[in-house]
C-alpha cells in the first residue's frame, strides 16, 4: 500500500515536473497561416461602406473604427469617431489594450483597403478577434455613400434602395438632416459570431 | 470499538481517490462552465428571491440585494441554486447507497444536542456573513479559486483555516 | 485487508485515468502544418520597405523582353484565368495557395532563385497571398502593383490628369476634407473626434426634392 | 475549444441541466469522501482525522494541473476561465469570520448541503443559520460597505502576485503537498482515535 502511494507521488510530481519543462506557451497564440488563408479567402473579414455608414449613423456602440494612414491624413480627413493607428505603429504593445478585445467590432480603413487588410493582418495573426476591414477604404466610402452613382432605371428595387440608402447617409454625413430608412436590417448588420465570448460570472 | 471504527472508515472512498474525482470533476466543471464550483451563492440566491417575494420594496431598497435583483432574470434562475440542488441529490444517493440515512444531530458524547445545535446555528450565521464579505465559501473561493490560481483562493484558504486552528483549542470540548 | 486494498486500485485507476487523458491529448495534439517563420515586426517592415512591390509597367517590361528569372503567378480562380491572364503566368488559385504541390512548387522555385510575382485582379486580390507567403518565410515573392486589371491596360489612363499612377490604389482619390467642405455647403460636417453629435440644421436648399438635396 | 458554455458550443439552455448534473456529483463525493460528518471535517484541526485537507488538496492540486494541461493542449482558453476578484481587506476578515463559523458550525456550505441532505439536523440548522447570517448581512451592509469595496484588485492570480510562472507554482505546491499528506498521515496515526 506505501508502494502505491510512492508511485502515485511519484506520477504527481512527474506530472507537474513535466509542465515545468514544457516550453512556455504565449499567452495569446499566434494564429494559424491556414486559418489566415481561410479567412481571406472566404473573405469573411470585410466590411461593406453602407454597413460601416449604417452602424455609424445609429451609434453603434459596438463599431470602433481604426483608420491606418498616417496621422496628418486622419486629421486632415477621417470617419467620425474613428481612432487613427499608423500601419507601421500596429504591433506598438500600447495599442495592445484597444484592439485585443472581443466587446467590439474593430473596423480598419486605410485609403483603399491595401493598408487596412496588412494592418489586418498583423492584428489578427497576433491573435486579436472582432477584426474587419472596410471595404474599398475611404476611396470606395466617398465613392458609394457620400456621392453615390444613380443606378440605371432598370435596376433592381434592391439597388434602388441601396442608392436611397446612400443617398440619405451621405446627407447625414455632411451634416444634413436625413432619415435615415435602414436597408434590410437582416443582411444590414455583420456577420454576427455565434460564439458570444463572454466571461462567465462564477463565484460561490 | 476499534473494528467498529474501521467498518465505518472503509465505508467512505479513500480521501485521496475523492481528492482526485473532486479534481477532475472540478475540471470538468471548468471546462464545460467556464467556473467553479459553488455553494454559498445559492443560499444568497435563495435569500434574495425570498425576501423580493416577501416584500419587494424591501428588498429593492437594500443596498446589498438590489445588486442582485433584475427584472428579466429571477434570482432563483440560477447556475448555483440548481447547482445546490444537484448537491443534496448527490448526497442522498450516496448516503442511501452506504446506508448513512439518519435523522439524528451529530455531537461529541461530551456535550448535549442543544449546545450543539446552538453551535451550528452560530457557524451557519458567521459563515453566511463570512461568505459573502469573502465573496465565496470553501468550495467557491477556496476551492475553486485555489484550482484557477486565483489569490484570492489562496487568502481565502489560508485565512479560513489559520482563523480555524487558532481557534480550534477554544472550541475542542466540541469535537474530541 | 482485500476490500481496503480495492479501493486503492480504484485510486490507482482514477490517477491512471488522469495521466492517460493528458497522454493522449499529447498524441493527438494538432502539430500546425504552417507556421509563420518571419517573426512579425520583421514581417511588417518588409511590407513598409514596399521592396517587394512591382510595377505594372516594370512587368510588361518583363514579359515582353522575355526576362529569365521572373514567374508570374495568377491567384484568381481558374474561370478568371482563362479570360484573360499574363501570357507567362501560372495558375495558383488562392484558395489552393497553401495546397501541398503548390507549397512544394513555391519550395522549388525559391531553390531555384526564382522571382515570384503574385497578381490578382486588382492589387487587394493578391495582398492576402502575398503576405501569407512573406510571412511563411518565402523571401522571393513579389506583388504586381495594380493587377492584372492595370497590367492588360484596362484602366492605363482613365486617369491621366493625375500625375500618381493610378494603380497607387492607397492614393486618396478625392481631397476629402475639402470635397467634405463643399458638400457640407455651410452645415457643421461632421468632424473628426466630433463623436457623431448630430448637428440638426434645417435644410436650406432643394427642399422638392430630398434624394438630391443635401450633398 | 473550452470553455463550451462561455464560447456557446453548448447552447445557454443546458446550462442548468449541466448544473444539476454536476451539482450531483459534487454531492455525491463529497458524501462518500466522507464530507457530511461535521465530526469528521473538524478532525482536520485537532489531529484525529485529516480528510479534508487530503481530499482538498488533491483536488486543488488535480484541477490546477489539468486546466494547466488542458490551456497546453489548447482545450480550454483559461483566460475566459473566471477568476474570482481579490478584495484583499474583505476577503481576509471574510476569510476569518468564516475560520470562526467553522470552527463553531463545524461545516462549510457545501458539505453542510450534504449532510442535511443525509438527515444531519445539525447541519440542517447550521443551513438555516446562513441564510439569516446573509439577511444580517445585507441588511447591515452600509456598515460593511468600505470593506466589502475596499483594496480591489482585480482579477488577481497567485503568480502574479508572486511573480513566478504557473507551472513552476503548481510544481511547488506538488512538492509541498506530498510530505504534508506524509507528515498528517503519521500524525493521525499518532493521535488518538476520536469514536464519531
Amino acid at each position: 500500500m506505501n508502494l502505491k502511494y510512492s508511485l502515485l507521488a511519484a506520477i504527481l510530481v512527474i506530472l507537474g515536473f513535466v509542465l515545468l519543462i514544457l516550453p512556455a506557451k504565449e499567452q495569446l497564440p499566434e494564429t494559424n497561416p491556414e486559418v489566415l488563408q481561410y479567412e481571406l479567402n472566404e473573405v469573411t473579414h470585410f466590411i461593406s461602406t453602407d454597413k460601416v455608414a449604417e452602424r455609424i449613423i445609429n451609434q453603434d456602440p459596438t463599431l470602433l473604427l481604426i483608420d491606418v494612414r498616417m496621422a496628418d491624413d486622419y486629421l486632415n480627413y477621417s470617419l467620425p469617431g474613428a481612432e487613427n493607428i499608423p500601419l507601421k505603429e500596429i504591433l506598438h504593445p500600447d495599442w495592445d489594450d484597444l484592439l485585443n478585445q472581443t466587446d467590439r467590432d474593430i473596423v480598419f480603413y486605410s485609403n483603399a483597403d491595401v493598408y487596412a487588410e496588412q494592418a489586418w493582418m498583423f492584428a489578427r495573426r497576433k491573435g486579436y478577434k472582432k477584426l474587419f476591414v472596410m471595404q474599398g477604404g475611404l476611396n470606395n466610402w466617398f465613392a458609394t455613400i457620400i456621392q453615390p452613382t444613380e443606378p440605371p432605371e432598370t435596376s433592381s428595387t434592391k439597388e434602388i434602395e441601396a442608392y436611397q440608402f446612400r443617398k440619405a447617409a451621405g446627407i447625414y454625413f455632411c451634416g444634413g438632416q436625413a432619415i435615415v430608412s435602414e436597408v434590410n436590417p437582416q443582411d444590414a448588420l455583420v456577420i454576427t459570431r455565434k460564439n458570444k465570448k463572454t466571461k462567465v460570472e462564477g463565484g460561490c | 470499538m476499534k473494528s467498529n471504527q474501521k467498518e465505518r472508515s472503509k465505508k467512505y472512498f479513500n480521501p485521496y481517490f475523492g481528492g482526485v474525482l473532486l479534481g477532475l470533476l472540478l475540471l470538468l466543471t471548468f471546462y464545460i462552465t467556464g467556473r467553479g464550483l459553488g455553494a454559498s451563492g445559492a443560499v444568497k440566491s435563495t435569500v434574495v428571491a425570498a425576501v423580493h417575494t416577501v416584500t419587494p420594496d424591501f428588498a429593492e431598497q437594500s443596498h446589498y440585494l438590489s445588486k442582485f435583483i433584475s427584472d428579466d432574470n429571477h434570482p432563483m434562475n440560477n447556475w448555483l441554486v440548481f447547482e445546490t440542488l444537484g448537491i443534496l441529490a448527490g448526497a442522498f444517493l450516496s448516503g442511501a447507497l452506504s446506508g448513512r440515512l439518519k435523522l439524528k444531530v451529530e455531537h461529541s458524547p461530551k456535550i448535549t444536542s442543544k449546545r450543539r445545535l446552538i453551535f451550528a446555528a452560530m457557524g451557519g450565521l458567521l459563515f453566511g456573513i463570512g461568505s459573502q464579505l469573502g465573496r465565496g465559501c470553501t468550495s467557491g473561493a477556496a476551492l475553486s479559486g485555489m484550482a484557477s490560481l486565483a489569490t484570492s483562493g489562496f487568502i481565502a484558504m489560508i485565512t479560513i483555516f489559520g482563523t480555524a486552528f487558532v481557534f480550534a483549542y477554544l472550541f475542542r470540548k466540541n469535537w474530541i | 485487508m482485500k476490500d481496503t486494498n480495492q479501493r486503492t486500485n480504484r485510486l490507482s485507476i482514477a490517477a491512471i485515468f488522469f495521466v492517460l487523458v493528458i497522454i493522449i491529448g499529447f498524441i493527438t495534439l494538432h502539430k500546425p502544418e504552417f507556421e509563420f517563420k518571419v517573426p512579425i515586426d520583421q514581417a511588417l517592415d518588409q511590407v513598409l520597405s514596399f521592396e517587394d512591390e512591382m510595377t505594372p509597367e516594370k512587368a510588361t517590361d518583363i514579359v515582353s523582353n522575355n526576362m529569365a528569372g521572373y514567374q508570374f503567378v495568377d491567384v484568381r480562380n481558374p474561370y478568371e484565368f482563362a479570360k484573360g491572364h499574363i501570357e507567362t503566368a501560372i495558375n495558383i488559385s488562392s484558395k489552393e495557395l497553401l495546397a501541398s504541390d503548390n507549397v512544394a512548387l513555391f519550395d522549388q522555385m525559391t531553390k531555384d532563385s526564382v522571382r515570384v510575382i503574385l497578381y490578382g485582379y486588382n492589387q487587394s486580390e493578391a495582398n492576402g497571398s502575398w503576405m501569407i507567403l512573406k510571412q511563411l518565410g518565402y523571401k522571393n515573392v513579389k506583388i504586381l502593383l495594380g493587377g492584372y486589371e492595370y497590367y492588360s491596360g484596362e484602366k492605363y489612363n482613365m486617369f491621366s490628369e493625375s500625375e500618381i499612377p493610378q494603380y497607387m490604389v492607397e492614393q486618396p482619390k478625392y481631397n476629402f476634407a475639402a470635397l467634405m467642405e463643399e458638400l457640407s455647403d455651410g452645415n457643421s460636417a461632421i468632424k473628426p473626434g466630433n463623436n457623431h453629435t448630430e448637428v440638426i440644421i434645417p435644410e436650406r436648399k432643394k427642399k422638392k426634392s430630398k434624394v438630391e438635396g443635401g450633398c | 475549444m473550452g470553455p463550451l458554455i462561455p464560447l456557446g458550443i453548448i447552447g445557454s439552455e443546458w446550462d442548468l441541466v449541466i448544473a444539476i448534473l454536476i451539482g450531483f456529483a459534487f454531492g455525491f463525493i463529497l458524501e462518500s469522501s466522507g464530507f457530511s460528518s461535521s465530526r469528521k471535517l473538524a478532525g482536520v484541526f485537532y489531529g484525529y482525522d485529516f480528510v479534508v485537507l487530503k481530499v482538498f488538496f488533491t483536488a486543488a492540486i488535480v484541477a490546477m494541473l489539468g486546466l494547466l494541461y488542458f490551456s497546453y493542449l489548447g482545450w480550454i482558453d483559461i483566460n475566459l476561465v473566471f477568476v474570482n476578484p481579490t478584495f484583499i481587506a474583505s476577503s481576509i476578515v471574510g476569510g476569518i469570520i468564516m475560520g470562526v463559523g467553522f470552527i463553531s458550525g463545524g461545516y462549510c456550505p457545501g458539505t453542510s448541503f450534504c449532510g442535511a441532505a443525509i438527515g444531519k439536523i445539525d447541519a440542517m440548522i447550521f443551513t438555516a443559520g446562513m441564510f439569516i447570517g446573509i439577511l444580517v448581512f445585507s441588511e447591515a451592509f452600509p456598515l460593511f460597505e468600505s470593506l466589502y469595496n475596499s483594496g480591489n484588485l482585480g482579477s488577481l492570480k497567485i503568480t502574479e502576485t508572486l511573480g513566478i510562472s504557473a507551472p513552476l507554482f503548481v510544481f511547488v505546491v506538488i512538492l509541498v503537498a506530498i510530505p504534508l499528506f506524509y507528515i498528517v498521515t503519521r500524525i493521525e496515526k499518532k493521535v488518538k482515535k476520536v469514536n464519531y
